[in-house]
């Protein structure tokens, strides 16, 4: 193996190069000079070029390489394969444009943050990176909670708010709970040699155990991915961390978990059963509608986001799912269209949500604004921004033809495969899974519809606040090294909508690594202008075409339109219905935006109104809408463990003579056990 | 077979020293609870050296000398120095009623006698069948520091759990080698000048040498 | 292959949709106004309208973005799209690989995503509100009639209308209790995404009830005009669906030319008579309350999905 | 000769310290006699790896890789936390709290302290490794209550009390221990040698070793701390000076665990069934349950450590008794991982609770705000107890969950739920100490946290990569325990 020309010695050396530029943060020199001006702009080049790693050792066979650290019998194993490299090429793809960016962002910080956040920032990509390449336990355990615990760090930037510090304590311990799901997991796989992958892989297990392995899998990386139950930490850490970081944690960390998730199910236990889909289905379903539901309640718009990234988790799920019933029915083309829906949409959610994220935090910056009630008429300060948002927004609300569609499009394709299931109710099931999907789509258009028209759009809706001068008069858009960053993501949106045929064969390229089989010889045949699934008279769909034409037609019209018709306008105030006092307070604002919501799905949500009476010389009307998970699940689990050490708590009253009889106890019980 | 007269001897005093040690757990009193340890301590001693001048074990004199210098002269002896000196004569609270606690000191006792019978089938002393009565008397020593609510009784306790070891030692082996005799009595010395200590620190925070009054330290 | 014939006719059928358009609106309204005992106006008026609005000054609100200038555009842009790709004369639509039902349905959601983004972009309270209603609308609708299409796309086993079309019409005649299921939904979701009685007055100026209405308060003149004919194709796109889905006799065959004229006049015949149940429907309905929509719409879904779940059962 | 000097420089330094403990250079001198103790274990750590294991002094003393090893880390931390002392100290006396005469106390206890558990893991001889052990908890019985303020009176009490009648038991065993060893070995003091036993161990009396082992378990495992003899042992990490409580939880416990595992090699080898190891495991599963349950409750910084420390000999101790080459390398390794991350955070909070003048967790916030290295450290130390990779107390726990649930399956759902539970225990009351606003004041005297980071760093890259010849000798160790 030449070392030079493998991929898999480039991305350990990437990974690397990303823990030195972590360690080179601590050098103090010149006001943080190296921090501050070139380890992000570096962090960017090395994700590129890790991007470029991964996407040459998908079409190449996997390679494996060991190296003399960790454990004395179980030393790091790594080991590149279409999935690794698929993953590999999102990490570094989408980490260099929020790279990018974030040496934008963070410019302005102090020394010593700017120092601990480049060092926990690099370390955070570097643990990613090793967590993809991971060929063993033990390797893929210490990635996997670096990551979790640089990601706190980072979460916890602004520790002085005590919010921000109960997000992180309870983001570190749902991550903790997870990776000892996942520990337990690699424990019951385990199969009497060690805890490589490649033992792993080779472990037979009957299928109960197979079932408790598959089991621990997906609650463990569950926890890390946000699906309900567990995903309380998420709508709290994710908006808690400082914008970068929460686009790296949406896009990339979460797309971790779902890395894990196929590894382990789909490689390591191998042999898929069609229950653990209908399994993942079901919480995939509850996992999409619960997070939109509760995005739309949202009015902090990072939290908004983070609950989007919920609901997308749910969908990437519901694609799983839906491969492995298929594949579990024994059905290995539908299996495989699945799988590549749900890696599409994986890819797809990191680019847009890393966009979105990034776009609230120039808002962020430039504002001081995180709620959306206070805010509006962004873009006429910061167009550029606006542009970026508008492009996430279309995409994640799964609009043709940017990237969110295509994927959406694929699991739609997946669903209507139903029919050649011969499991009566397995088969019905699908389709309503398909329409959990379809509802979710249009509540998300609902939701960004509201984010943009209300961020924006229309005028700025509070005065109160005193960043809203700054946003009035001399707002300011995004800095060069932010546009840049959302640029590159934005260009992913497109690419990635347009030309989804290239994507579809490197990621048959994983399914074929993974399940033995791909998509059909139709599908793979096709040209780089059609996008088909399974084959060309069942479903088709060309992005470049339809876009061609929408434009063609637009441009068509406005041709027309201004070719026959005169193009005078005026510019009055809007109509004001005969009311001439409109304050821009008339608006909606976003938890108005959400009452329709309410009113249809009220029982879902724990709301905390408080409606002002007709005497309040200034009335506000407020909305606190809670998690009802707290309620029957969380606190219930806390009130539990808090009764078990309050009943151990009574062992230790102080008295000497108590202890003694412990010990006398203790001492009279093993010798009657002896005899 | 009929044991020899050093072995009925020995017997004799291992039955005494079971008795004393019921004793010290029904005693109320702090000075005759000393008298009594002091007396543990004679009849620990005058068995050690019976063992030694039947077995010719010559450091089991050593050892009998040992424990009448320790534990019948110097530790009574400074244990009534600092009762005069902590004026703490008064009679001896129990956590438990002293009837309930000989039922359970009995129970104790035919428990380790039929814990010990085993065993000392296998020894070849003379004195193997006073294992039991060791086991007993540490046992009962034990259950007596459970009992107590005065630091001092607390620590006589302790001491005459000793010297059930102690006769455990001599009677199941003719004695440990005599460098670790040395150092365990070296302990026991250098534990009871840290009790005085204590006894006198204790006093001097809290005005009492009752223990009730360390229980602040707890989980709540 | 030659397609030249093909894209002949794909520009023919989608240029007639839009000159049709307002004239399906005109005939409703005439046989509305039958209806309702009123003397129906000439069955022309929406061109005269439309002429009217082309030729005002164009009245933009100081508050407006550069999206509400694009909005009206890109509206009628998606209808135009939307009516090509739907089989209305043949089902030689060339187009019609690129964009699935499955992308139909994204086409009229991006339409309604900015339209409900121009009306808030002008900061008006109406705007807000209509904006709201209307995705809320959309969110119900939407799962409905992609239930709808399902239904159709499992029992043709492809998600493009004219191979569901070429199924459905050249089957052999069976009656499928699946798509009675679908075709009331799909009537359930033309309406309300119409914005017509039930659900929506396009007639009406009441702020409470108004949805549609409220989200086009600020336009004037040709971007009224545009906004206006974008939704008389809207109307005509979802009826052609409804044919295609539902009544497909007559749509011709590809590469049939001869069937063309048969087709015309079935189209015609079809329109007329849509036309005609639309307005009675309307006129025998009352408006209903804003969140009864939610029941109404969720009772199509509801009735998508039980036709789907049929075309499993009986299958 | 190397062992004279390991055992000759601690207890040299406590005779100099004793005459001389309370002039202003004390500290000085004690750090440099734990230094030349340091030293000295260095020298005979390179002579055993050299040459194999020796005994000496008559063979009253040997050193094999099972001791030599934890010679090696008690000498080390020893050291640490006399140069930790040193500031602390200072502080302490220019708070007030302690006057010269009772630092020349501390400063020679703590020198006695370390020869008695130098001794304890050299000696030879089963009895005066009891000897020893009393010792060191004599020793340190006036150090707990070095304050003289109630609370520490009675914890040092309570110490005293539990530990003296504990170890009174594991004399019992070892008398027993002596009288089955005397039939195959004769009178005399070579029953007690250890070379000897282990031997023999395969002749020996299995009933007579089976309770032997009974009273040396309950004896030994008081000061181990297992649950339910736990009950001393946060009471006096709470109440001692904190570079006490950071010897006594890194090193007397391991100390007291070393002499439980020495029995169980004896009874091992005369008992056909694992009758030791389920003792051991049952103990150890028991403690790590109920500390972690103990740890949700806790107000007082030292006193949570301590559960703490409860938790992790749990975890030894259940290694040890699940035996094999990796559950006793994993043991090892914890014992190692362990004692140098745990007096790291005590280092840590004697500093923080100077800073803030408390040790009420409540009134502690803010660290990493006036002194961020006090901060980092207890936030990276603590984590690092928590089992968090890439720490090395991840990679022994690893070792044990792993082949827990390859043999005892049933067990690890205990472990697994006690983990969880002292995660969130532990961290969400470090988590409001070291951010948000502060309450630490300036120090008068510059913190020692050399030794913090340089523990942690040690156990990060025991985490990361154990060098070989770490695991040749932990695996001859571990091949010895069985």
């Amino acid at each position: 193996m030449e070392p030079l020309s493998s991929p898999l010695f480039a991305s350990l050396l990437a990974a690397v190069s990303w823990l030195v530029i972590a360690a080179l943060a601590l050098v103090p020199a010149g006001n943080a000079f190296f921090a501050r001006r070139l380890a992000f702009p570096l962090g960017a080049l090395i994700g590129l070029s890790l991007a470029s790693f991964g996407l040459q050792s998908i079409w190449l066979h996997a390679e494996q390489l060991t190296l003399p650290l960790g454990l004395p019998d179980l030393p790091f194993h790594l080991r590149i394969d279409p999935l690794a490299g698929f993953f590999l090429l999102l990490l570094g793809s989408v980490s260099a444009g929020i790279s990018v960016y974030a040496g934008g962002y963070f410019r302005t910080e102090t020394a010593g943050r700017l120092a601990l956040i480049s060092l926990q920032y690099h370390m955070f990509l570097a643990s990613m990176a090793f967590v993809i390449l991971a060929d063993d336990a033990y390797l893929f355990m210490v990635a996997w909670e670096t990551m979790a615990l640089s990601s706190y760090f980072l979460v916890t930037t602004d520790h002085e708010r005590p919010a921000i510090r109960s997000a992180g304590f309870l983001y570190l311990l749902v991550a903790h709970l997870g990776a000892i799901a996942i520990l337990l997991c690699f424990g019951v796989m385990h199969g009497g040699g060690d805890y490589s992958f490649d033992a792993l892989r080779g472990a037979e297990l009957t299928p109960f155990w197979a079932t408790v392995a598959f089991l621990l899998a997906f609650f463990g990386f569950g926890a890390k991915a946000g699906m309900i139950p567990l995903h309380a930490w998420l709508p709290e850490a994710h908006p808690a961390a400082p914008s970068p970081v929460s686009a790296l944690m949406s896009g990339i960390m979460l797309k971790t978990a779902i890395y894990g998730m196929v590894r382990v199910i789909y490689d390591l236990i191998g042999g898929v059963r069609w229950e653990w889909g209908i399994v993942v289905l079901a919480i995939g379903a509850g996992t999409t509608l619960f997070g939109v539901l509760y995005a739309l309640m949202q009015h902090d718009l990072k939290r908004l986001l983070a609950y989007h990234s919920v609901e997308n988790i749910g969908i990437i799920l519901l694609g799983l799912g839906m491969s492995m019933v298929f594949l579990g029915f024994g059905h290995p083309l539908a299996g495989a269209l699945g799988l590549v829906a749900a890696l599409y949409h994986t890819l797809n959610h990191a680019v847009f949500k890393a966009l979105l994220f990034l776009g609230a935090g120039s808002i962020l910056h430039a504002t001081g604004l995180r709620n959306l009630n206070d805010m509006g008429g962004l873009i006429r300060t910061m167009p550029k921004t606006a542009l970026y948002f508008l492009i996430g927004a279309l995409a994640i609300s799964a609009l043709p033809p940017l990237n969110g569609f295509v994927s959406e499009w694929l699991t739609f394709q997946t669903a209507l495969q139903a029919p050649l299931l011969e499991h009566g109710v397995v088969r019905s099931l699908l389709p309503l899974f398909a329409a959990t999907l379809a509802l979710a789509g249009a509540l998300t258009a609902m939701c960004f519809v509201k984010v943009y028209g209300i961020a924006f759009l229309g005028r700025p809706r509070e005065v109160r606040h005193p960043a809203h001068a700054r946003a009035e008069g001399g707002g300011h858009d995004a800095g060069s090294m932010e546009q840049y960053g959302m640029a590159w993501l934005a260009a992913g949106c497109l690419v990635l909508g347009l030309f989804p045929t290239s994507f579809l064969l490197m990621l048959n390229r994983v399914g074929v690594s993974l399940t033995g089989q791909g998509l059909s010889p139709e599908a793979l045949e096709s040209s780089w202008l059609w996008l088909v699934p399974t084959a060309p008279e069942r479903a088709s769909y060309s992005p470049i075409i339809f876009l061609l034409v929408v434009l063609a037609v637009v441009l068509i019209t406005i041709r027309l339109v201004r070719g026959f018709y005169h193009g005078r306008v005026r510019v009055a105030d809007p109509w004001d219905c005969g009311f001439p006092e409109q304050t821009t307070r008339m608006q909606d604002t976003a938890d108005a935006f959400g009452q329709p919501i309410r009113h249809v799905f009220g029982p879902l949500y724990l709301m905390k109104r408080h409606l002002p009476g007709p005497e309040e010389a200034n009335p506000r009307y407020s909305i606190k809408i809670e998690d009802r998970h707290w309620y029957w699940l969380y606190l219930p689990v806390a009130r539990l463990a808090d009764y078990a050490s309050s009943k151990v708590g009574l062992l230790q009253r102080g008295r000497i003579s108590i202890y003694l009889l412990y010990s006398f106890l203790t001492l009279i019980a093993l010798l009657i056990f002896v005899r | 077979m009929a044991l020899p007269l050093s072995g009925q001897i020995v017997n004799l005093l291992a039955a005494l020293l079971l008795l004393l040690a019921f004793a010290m757990l029904a005693q109320r009193r702090v000075l005759t609870l000393i008298k009594l340890f002091a007396w543990q301590g004679a009849a620990l001693a005058v068995s050690t050296a019976i063992v030694a001048y039947a077995t010719g074990q010559t450091h089991l004199y050593f050892s009998a000398g040992l424990t009448v210098a320790l534990k019948v002269v110097l530790i009574p002896w400074l244990l009534h120095r600092l009762i005069d000196q902590l004026q703490v004569r008064w009679d001896i609270e129990t956590l438990l009623n002293i009837p309930t606690t000989m039922l359970a000191g009995i129970g104790l006792a035919i428990f380790a006698f039929s814990l010990a019978t085993p065993i000392s089938q296998m020894a070849s002393t003379i004195t193997r069948s006073t294992l039991g009565i060791a086991l007993a008397s540490v046992l009962l020593s034990f259950l007596m520091m459970i009992v107590r609510r005065k630091a001092v009784p607390q620590v006589i306790g302790f001491l005459s759990m000793e010297n059930g070891l102690f006769f455990a030692a001599t009677s199941a082996t003719y004695g440990m080698p005599l460098v670790v005799e040395l150092g365990v009595a070296l302990d026991v010395l250098v534990g009871t000048f840290i009790f005085g200590i204590f006894f006198f620190h204790i006093r001097e925070q809290f005005d009492s040498l009752d223990i009730r009054h360390m229980e602040k330290l707890k989980e709540d | 292959m030659n397609q030249l014939p093909g894209i002949a006719l794909q520009v023919l059928q989608s240029v007639l949709v839009v000159l049709v358009a307002p004239l399906v609106m005109g005939w409703v309204n005439i046989c509305r106004a039958w209806l309702q005992n009123r003397s129906a106006p000439s069955i022309w008026l929406p061109y005269y309208t439309l002429a009217k609005l082309f030729h005002k000054d164009a009245v933009i609100a100081n508050t407006a973005s550069p999206l509400f200038r694009l909005t009206p555009y890109i509206l009628f842009g998606c209808m135009w799209l939307a009516a090509g790709i739907v089989p209305v004369l043949a089902t030689d639509v060339p187009f019609a690989p690129a964009a699935d039902i499955i992308a139909l349905v994204g086409v009229f959601a991006v339409a309604r995503v900015f339209s409900a983004l121009a009306a808030m972009d002008t900061g008006t309270s109406f705007g807000g509100l209509g904006a709201r209603r209307e995705m809320m609308i959309g969110f119900l609708a939407e799962p409905a009639m992609l239930m709808t299409l399902f239904t159709a796309a499992f029992i043709s086993g492809s998600t493009q209308l004219p191979t569901i079309v070429e199924t459905l019409a050249h089957r052999e005649f069976a009656i499928y209790p699946s798509l009675a299921f679908a075709a009331v939904a799909f009537l359930m979701v033309l309406l309300a995404e119409n914005a017509r009685i039930p659900v929506d007055n396009p007639a009406t100026h009441l702020e409470l009830t108004m949805i549609h209405e409220a989200m086009i308060l600020e336009y004037s003149a040709r971007h009224l005009a545009l906004i206006e004919w974008a939704v008389a194709i809207k109307l005509v796109a979802y009826m052609a669906i409804g044919f295609a889905l539902f009544l497909p006799w007559g749509i011709a065959p590809a590469g049939d030319w001869s069937a063309l004229p048969l087709a015309l006049a079935a189209l015609g015949a079809k329109l007329a008579l849509a036309g005609t149940g639309l307005a009675l429907l309307e006129t025998l309905l009352a408006k209903m309350r804003i969140f009864l929509v939610a029941e109404f719409l969720s009772t199509a879904f509801l009735l998508g999905v039980l036709g789907m779940l049929i075309h499993f059962l009986v299958r | 000769m190397e062992i004279a000097l390991v055992l000759g420089m601690p207890l040299a330094g406590g005779l100099v310290l004793a005459l001389f403990g309370h002039q202003r250079w004390a500290p000085e001198a004690s750090a440099f006699m734990s230094f030349g103790t340091l030293a000295a274990a260095a020298l005979l750590t390179a002579r055993v790896i050299a040459d194999g294991p020796m005994t000496a002094l008559n063979e009253q003393v040997f050193v094999d890789p099972f001791n030599v090893f934890l010679v090696a880390l008690t000498a080390f931390v020893a050291f640490t936390t006399a140069l930790f002392s040193r500031p602390y100290m200072r502080t302490e006396e220019h708070h007030k709290r302690v006057n010269s005469a009772r630092l020349r106390l501390y400063h020679s206890m703590y020198q006695l302290f370390t020869f008695m558990m130098l001794l304890t893991l050299l000696s030879n001889n089963v009895g005066m490794l009891w000897v020893a052990m009393e010792g060191a908890t004599l020793s340190t019985v006036l150090l707990v209550s070095l304050y003289r303020t109630p609370a520490s009176l009675e914890a040092a009490w309570k110490y005293f009390i539990l530990c003296s009648v504990g170890i009174a038991q594991a004399l019992f065993g070892t008398i027993l221990l002596y009288f089955a060893a005397e039939k195959v070995l004769g009178p005399g003091g070579n029953a007690l040698l250890w070379t000897h036993l282990h031997e023999v161990r395969g002749q020996l009396e299995p009933t007579v070793l089976s309770l032997a082992f009974v009273f040396l378990l309950v004896g030994y495992g008081t000061k181990v701390g297992l649950v339910p003899l736990h009950n001393w042992l946060p009471d006096a990490h709470a109440e001692g000076p904190t570079p006490i409580s950071a010897v006594l939880s890194g090193l007397l416990l391991n100390v007291a665990l070393y002499a439980v595992v020495r029995s169980k090699v004896l009874v091992d080898g005369a008992l056909e069934r694992n009758f030791s190891g389920g003792l051991m495991m049952g103990f150890g599963l028991l403690s790590v349950v109920v500390a972690a349950f103990f740890l949700s409750r806790q107000k007082d910084i030292k006193r949570m450590f301590a559960y703490s420390s409860v938790e992790h000999m749990g975890i030894m101790t259940f290694a040890f008794g699940m035996g094999g080459p990796v559950a006793a390398f994993a043991g090892l390794l914890h014992m190692t991982v362990h004692s140098l991350t745990k007096s790291a955070i005590f280092f840590a909070v004697g500093h923080a609770s100077q800073a803030c003048g408390t040790q009420d967790m409540a009134s502690i916030r803010g660290l990493i705000q006036q002194s961020p290295t006090i901060g980092w450290g207890l936030a990276l130390g603590t984590l690092a107890i928590l089992g968090m990779p890439p720490f090395g107390v991840f990679t022994s726990e690893f070792m044990v969950l792993t082949t827990a649930m390859r043999e005892h399956p049933w067990a690890t759902p205990f472990l697994l739920v006690a983990l969880g539970v002292a995660f969130a225990a532990i961290f969400g009351k470090v988590q409001p100490m070291v951010f948000g606003e502060t309450t630490a004041q300036r120090q008068t005297h510059p913190p020692a946290l050399v030794p913090v980071f340089v523990h942690l760093a040690i156990v990060l890259m025991l985490g990361l990569y154990i060098p070989p010849y770490l695991v040749d000798w932990y695996r001859q160790a571990a091949a010895f325990i069985g």
